[in-house]
């Protein structure tokens, strides 16, 4: 259980033993008018980020926007080198020969959507993040293997030290923990 | 007395492997006047110093033995300094720019010069002319004002630019593998012919009237002296043939622009021998049929291999060369030759229909028609030809003949055996082998290479250090066309003049040159010799004018050989044909016909490589040498 | 999830603890002797990869059997193969996630893996097959100081985009699936060091609903990009080969034709890697019959495609009417490269009908066997392609024959020993099969809770 | 599982993400800019000569026009670097005793020629010919800059490929009257009309394919 801390904790956080559990205790919690909620599942759980409320990603406008992006820059550059900077006549085909530029039009749009995807992926997860307060618990190391666990911010408006791992020892955790900030 | 061992032997005339001083004195003891020497090594002539000047210079270019070479070494680093850096952000070393101290009139930099000169192949010129850029030669094209090729060239005169910068050319005079002088060399011979008589020149065909002047100086300052001409790709029964058709040597030309017909017996006339370029151009200006002439020109040819010209043909027999003047009897007959007797078996495979439809075109073309004999075929075909060429009335038309354009026209190959003869019964003293490789090109069962170490004093020039070389005491590198005074005569006998457009690179000597060495006045320079001779012939008046002229033109106007008025004899010729007839016409056996390659000619190009990447007519073979054997030949028939 | 009479695809008892725990100690213990001696055994190929590649620097690209009118040899051949190589992993990733079949997820790991290296060695030989490959970046547009470009209206420049596209995508979607297994030995590691080197790559992947749902998203959408992606790859090699105008390479077919010989040729790899591995590390439990059984399928599918474009090529060779084409055909089947022709119908056209058979399907040995053959019969196909279309040029004159010398071989050989050196490194650093999708699986392919289970 | 970094890593993680870009692009940035600098090109560096001659001195000073030494400069492709005995046909008479001089008299005495770096230097693989530009209405001044005012001669261009497709791609821009090619001071008031008149007057082809530098 949880030492006395000097600072301020980050959060209280309840260890679960599996994922019907732990999607009943975010309803439990949301119920008692807890808001600010965090689950860690060793897998990806859609109805665990649907109960927490999160349905729908920024993600696919980013992509669609990266390859709207690659696209263009990949037509363009083309465009550009050969028939403004490097007109060349080959064989008689015209400059702006636009069959022949799509295949690479094709790469960049997808290159570009891609890394967008990744990189709207990370930037959307505040990756990257080697330090997180939860890391200070020793158990949360089986959030990545069989264990599910549920964070209340200790700025939830509702949160109270004492009530709130009250609350969260009633769910029926394995344990409940501390997260020093 | 210098020792003259046999260069063979050289190692082991000095087997001592340490430098005492008895050796040292007994080399200091017979030598007159100064003498000088690098290193005590050298004059001891220890073996380590012998080893070191052939590693210095190799005599057949082997690279150094074992390990990494210094060559590889260097790629090496150059490369691995290459990848040191990003190519692109090297900068360019500096460079020097080197103007004239006193720029030469009429010379634009960047801008190439021309001068008009001449090759010699099988001792026949070709008018050229040289690009010179800054007084580096770097193309040759044919000289267009040139009577004799009209401006055409040949690939041997194309290639020959490359020649001139050959790395491997022999670069430097040595005397038993040891780098000597040319006034050694003049000083050494000099003292040796005056006291010997039994001198020997062994030369290539020779047609240069300067170097015949010169040689005949020496034959008569010498009276035991011999002169000999050799060539591998020998014309001789070209000789020969007229010999026996007309009692005489005459050179043989053909105007094809006046000739509706021809016969080509075994004769490659457009590729092939000293006018082909030429003739090339006449015979196919009747080709394109321009309105003065409705009708096209028409070539039968028989041939004993597939040729350039036989392509061209309308009409194409292959024949075995055995069969030639059986067919060339048959077809003197066939033209209506007195007495010509045809032999009985020459009409074979259907070859028959054949010559009677040649001849009869013959026949309708008296007076514009020609037969043309290969310069290898039989001294018979040759006889022959002439004779139906008579009896067509095409002498002083088609077929002009001359005096002969060379110097000194007759059977090679019996002048080289004579020469043989005289050194195997130990009768020669001095052998001078002039621009020749008889070590290498010589026919086997005249054992050249044996009885030549029978000579007691053998000297060599060559543009490589050959085969020949190998076996003389001598060897001076010769000068390459582009950088020698000279002359010869062209096909059509026009004195072609050859001038240098380079100063030696290596010091090479020509052949003028060096027989000067045997006469009276001494050594003196090709271009003393070639002016002196031409100032005698040309007559002083106004002669620097017609000089320049003839320098500036590249050969002397007006000087191809005149046509002689001669005949063959019609009675000669039919002996010739019943003679013929007398001989089998259908031998056993399999005919074997040597001819020159195509792009290396008699082996004498074999350094150069762009004759070596040249494909060759009709095989396409590049750096190869093949024997030609046809797809029917190869089935075992003919081996049982 | 189970159908009647199918193999499970994870063998019954496992729980998300044990799936991780097994697949995470290969990567956290030590590697067991055999690792050392085949590494070592690669390494050495590695070696000899270099030494002909500096070789190649220094003397330039006349040390190959190059000639004229053979003037593309085992260079593009290798590419070609490799490139066809690396096409499984993308496809059984992103084709296979798009289709839900889950079988794919015990062997979407290293057959990614596989592919980002089979593009490694594939990207290899048009580096350095350009004659100066210190210069090969001139194939890239960027501004120069001779201010000139590269020509897009040529396939080999498409090829140069599409290859570097494929190979970044990969080494994304790779990562990106990498991340949270990263997460994982983060977690199990106890070295130091280990801790630290995984805890930057898995860059505080903490599991969180947040990470999970942006992560899903994103996996779907690379996914989706991937399989467009992986389509045009082979298609734009094959118009390397389809845009010139020689018999034999100017064909419509070619760019179908190639994508399948490229799955064909890539599941064929998967199957040769994943049956020693599934023996030598014990993964009979995740890489299971059922595995082995469905990438069979996809190959005897493949393969028939692969077969259909060869009597494609021969048919349309006949109407066409077209000479040449006629006298390609010909020559494949007469000519003197005709033993590589017969010895290519072997290995993908006759092998593969093994696998209609379900004992083959179910057997590794023989499945391993029939991928052996398809390995050296799609090289072989590469072969035929280029050489026999090459060597016998539109005139007689011009033709000629080719054979890669020692130098062409080394690159080969030592190129298969980058990729398997490479490969062992993986195995060696990196979880050869997705823990968190395995935790993901588990669950609905066990008959009870696993849940219950405490550790 | 304990913290294994530290909070500050987290900084440290994203600014190396940000300065690995950065870096990469600061890279590129020197490699490109190292390569169109004067150590690549030399541009503007004064190369050391065996005789300090002076264009400045020669050319604005006394008024000698380009063509009494680089006489070829019309006719051929190379301009032509003058012989010892040009710079004799003065130097004879007036600083005739000048030490600086006394390499110009050893070669007119010896032969021997001087032996100056080159200082416009095309890579061996371009072929480029005087004649042609002059004849076109390209000044000298338009490549080798004001060499009236160089005191020592210096190479006043990049000579780099992109430097010669800048003129190539628009010649109207860089072209002059004939008249004008020896001129240093020439500044056209309306270069892009005049220009255009002087492409159609001269039939200017500016070529562009590779073929025409690269042969």
């Amino acid at each position: 259980m949880s030492k006395a801390a000097t600072k301020p904790e980050f959060a209280l956080m309840a260890e679960f033993r599996s994922s019907r559990e732990l999607l009943h205790a975010i309803e439990q919690s949301q119920a008692a008018g807890y808001t600010q909620l965090e689950a860690y599942t060793p897998y990806p759980i859609e109805e665990v980020w649907e109960a927490l409320g999160q349905h729908k990603s920024k993600l696919p406008l980013i992509v669609l926007i990266g390859g709207i992006v690659g696209a263009f820059t990949g037509y363009l550059l083309q465009y550009w080198v050969s028939v403004i900077n490097y007109p060349v006549n080959v064989g008689g085909r015209p400059l702006h020969s636009w069959v022949s530029f799509i295949p690479v039009t094709f790469e960049t749009t997808i290159l570009f959507a891609a890394g967008a995807a990744v990189l709207g992926m990370f930037a959307l997860n505040r990756l990257p993040m080697p330090y997180h307060p939860v890391f200070n618990v020793p158990r949360f190391a089986l959030a990545s293997r069989d264990r599910y666990f549920l964070a209340i911010g200790s700025w939830d408006p509702k949160y109270d030290r004492r009530a709130t791992e009250e609350f969260l020892l009633g769910l029926d955790p394995f344990e409940v923990n501390e997260v020093a900030s | 007395m210098t020792k003259f061992d046999h260069p063979a032997e050289v190692p082991s005339t000095s087997r001592r492997s340490r430098i005492d001083l008895a050796s040292m004195r007994e080399h200091l003891q017979d030598a007159r006047g100064p003498r000088f020497w690098r290193s005590l090594d050298e004059l001891a002539e220890t073996e380590e110093f012998q080893e070191l000047l052939h590693r210095e210079f190799p005599e057949m270019g082997v690279e150094l033995p074992g390990g990494v070479s210094r060559r590889r070494f260097v790629q090496l680093m150059s490369a691995s300094l290459a990848l040191g850096g990003l190519t692109a952000c090297t900068r360019q070393p500096l460079e020097k720019i080197v103007p004239y101290a006193q720029q030469p009139e009429s010379l634009v930099p960047g801008r190439p010069l021309y001068f008009a000169t001449s090759m010699t192949l099988g001792g026949v010129a070709s008018g050229l002319l040289a690009e010179s850029h800054m007084g580096r030669p770097t193309k040759v094209e044919g000289n267009p004002e040139h009577p004799a090729s009209l401006g055409a060239t040949d690939l041997f005169a194309q290639a020959s630019v490359l020649s001139l910068y050959d790395p491997d050319r022999s670069q430097v005079i040595t005397n038993l593998n040891r780098i000597r002088s040319w006034s050694a060399f003049v000083e050494d011979t000099r003292r040796e012919t005056l006291a010997s008589t039994r001198l020997r020149l062994l030369t290539g065909t020779v047609t240069s009237p300067s170097v015949a002047a010169i040689a005949q100086q020496v034959l008569s300052e010498h009276p035991q002296a011999r002169w000999h001409q050799y060539d591998a790709v020998t014309r001789e029964n070209v000789v020969a043939g007229a010999e026996m058709a007309f009692g005489e040597v005459v050179a043989t030309r053909y105007d094809f622009a006046r000739a509706d017909v021809v016969v080509a017996l075994d004769a490659d006339f457009l590729t092939t021998g000293p006018g082909a370029v030429r003739y090339a151009r006449d015979f196919m200006s009747r080709r394109r049929a321009p309105v003065d002439h409705p009708e096209m020109n028409r070539l039968y040819a028989v041939e004993s291999m597939p040729t350039a010209t036989g392509t061209v043909a309308d009409h194409r027999l292959p024949l075995r060369p055995s069969q030639l003047a059986g067919f060339a009897a048959a077809l003197a007959a066939e033209v209506g030759l007195p007495d010509a007797v045809a032999p009985a078996g020459a009409d074979v495979g259907g070859q028959g229909e054949w010559l009677r439809a040649a001849a009869r075109d013959l026949q309708a073309h008296r007076g514009s028609s020609a037969v043309v004999a290969g310069d290898y075929a039989p001294a018979e075909v040759h006889a022959l030809a002439h004779a139906i060429n008579g009896h067509l009335e095409n002498i002083g038309r088609t077929v002009i003949h001359t005096a002969p354009l060379e110097a000194m026209p007759g059977d090679q190959t019996a002048s080289l055996a004579s020469l043989v003869d005289d050194m195997a019964a130990g009768e020669v003293d001095i052998l001078v082998m002039l621009q020749c490789n008889p070590v290498y090109d010589a026919p086997v069962d005249l054992d050249f290479t044996t009885v030549l170490r029978q000579v007691g004093r053998r000297i060599h020039l060559g543009l490589y250090r050959n085969e020949t070389s190998e076996h003389c005491h001598w060897h001076i590198p010769a000068a390459h066309y582009l950088e020698s005074w000279d002359d010869a005569r062209a096909h059509d006998g026009t004195i072609s003049l050859t001038q240098p457009l380079i100063e030696p690179l290596y010091d090479g000597k020509t052949v003028a040159e060096v027989l000067s060495v045997f006469t009276e006045e001494g050594s003196r320079s090709a271009h003393g010799l070639l002016r002196s001779y031409w100032q005698g012939v040309l007559g002083e008046s106004g002669f620097e004018t017609r000089w320049r002229k003839a320098l500036h033109d590249g050969f002397i106007a007006d000087s191809a050989l005149p046509p002689t008025g001669v005949t063959p004899g019609t009675e000669a010729a039919a002996e010739t044909t019943a003679l013929i007839a007398g001989t089998d016409q259908i031998p056993d056996g399999v005919d074997l016909a040597f001819r020159p390659d195509p792009t290396i000619y008699d082996g004498r190009f074999s350094n150069n490589g762009w004759l070596q990447e040249c494909p060759k007519p009709l095989t396409k073979l590049t750096w190869d040498n093949a024997a030609l054997v046809s797809p029917v030949s190869r089935t075992p028939r003919w081996s049982r | 999830m189970t159908a009647p009479g199918k193999p499970p695809i994870v063998a019954p008892g496992h729980t998300p603890g044990s799936v991780t725990d097994q697949i995470s100690s290969i990567v956290l213990t030590r590697m067991p002797r055999w690792w050392w001696a085949a590494f070592g055994a690669s390494f050495a190929l590695v070696m000899m990869l270099l030494y002909a590649l500096t070789k190649l620097v220094f003397e330039g690209t006349g040390i190959w059997g190059l000639n004229i009118p053979v003037g593309w040899g085992f260079a593009i051949i290798n590419f070609v193969w490799w490139i066809g190589i690396g096409h499984a992993g993308t496809l059984i990733s992103a084709i296979l996630l798009l289709l839900r079949q889950e079988w794919r997820t015990s062997i979407n790991r290293f057959a990614e893996a596989m592919t980002l290296f089979a593009v490694a060695c594939a990207g290899l030989f048009p580096l350095i097959h350009v004659g100066r490959p210190w210069l090969a970046y001139w194939l890239l547009p960027y501004p120069n100081t001779m201010d000139i470009w590269p020509q897009f209206r040529s396939p080999l420049v498409w090829d140069v985009f599409a290859v570097t596209t494929y190979a970044t995508v990969s080494l994304l979607f790779w990562y990106v699936g990498l991340v949270p297994d990263l997460a994982t030995l983060r977690d199990r590691a106890r070295q130091r060091l280990a801790k630290i080197t995984y805890g930057f790559l898995s860059m505080g992947w903490r599991g969180s609903a947040t990470h999970w749902h942006n992560y899903e998203t994103a996996y779907l959408l690379l996914a989706g990009l991937a399989t467009p992606l992986v389509v045009s790859v082979h298609t734009v090699v094959s118009f390397d080969f389809a845009v010139g105008q020689l018999p034999g390479w100017h064909a419509t077919i070619f760019p179908p034709y190639f994508v399948a010989g490229a799955i064909f040729a890539g599941f064929a790899m998967v199957i040769t890697l994943a049956v020693p591995l599934r023996t030598l590390f014990d993964l009979k439990d995740f890489i299971t019959i059922r595995h082995l059984q469905n990438m069979g399928k996809v190959m005897l599918a493949t393969g028939l495609i692969v077969a259909y474009g060869y009597v494609i090529e021969i048919f349309m060779a006949w109407y066409s009417g077209n000479w040449f084409e006629e006298f390609m055909i010909l020559n494949r089947i007469q000519g003197p490269y005709r033993m590589q022709w017969y010895a290519l119908l072997l290995c993908n056209v006759l092998a593969p009908q093994l696998l209609w058979i379900k004992r083959v399907r179910s057997t590794p040995a023989l499945l391993f066997v029939v991928a052996m053959f398809v390995n050296v019969g799609m090289w072989l196909e590469r072969f035929v392609i280029v050489v026999t279309s090459l060597h016998r040029d539109f005139l007689p004159s011009s033709w000629g024959m080719y054979a890669g010398t020692r130098w062409d071989w080394a690159i080969f050989v030592g190129s298969i020993g980058l990729f398997l050196a490479l490969l062992f490194l993986f195995i060696r650093f990196l979880p050869m099969i997705s823990i968190f999708e395995m935790r993901t699986i588990v669950p609905k392919t066990q008959a009870r809770e696993p849940d219950e289970v405490s550790p | 599982m304990s913290q294994i970094f530290k909070p500050s890593t987290n900084t440290l993680a994203r600014v190396s993400m940000f300065g690995a870009i950065f870096f990469l692009a600061i890279l590129a940035w020197v490699l490109v800019t190292l390569n169109r600098s004067s150590l690549a090109t030399r541009q503007g560096i004064v190369l050391q000569q065996p005789v300090p001659f002076s264009h400045d001195h020669h050319v604005a000073g006394l008024g000698i026009s380009c063509l009494y030494c680089h006489t070829t400069v019309e006719e051929s492709s190379f301009a032509g670097i003058p012989p010892s005995a040009t710079c004799m046909n003065c130097h004879k008479l007036i600083w005739n005793e000048s030490p600086m001089l006394e390499p110009v008299r050893e070669s007119y005495r010896t032969g021997r020629p001087i032996e100056w770096t080159r200082v416009h230097d095309l890579p061996d693989f371009v072929y480029f010919d005087h004649s042609i530009h002059v004849a076109k209405g390209i000044g000298c001044a338009s490549c080798h800059g004001r060499v009236d005012q160089m005191p020592l001669m210096y190479q006043a261009e990049s000579l780099q490929m992109e430097w010669c497709l800048e003129c190539h791609r628009a010649p109207e821009m860089f072209i002059r009257p004939r008249t004008e090619i020896y001129n240093m001071e020439w500044v056209s008031t309306d270069q892009e009309t005049e220009g255009a008149r002087l492409i159609a007057d001269y039939r200017v082809q500016s070529k562009l394919s590779c073929s025409v530098c690269h042969r």
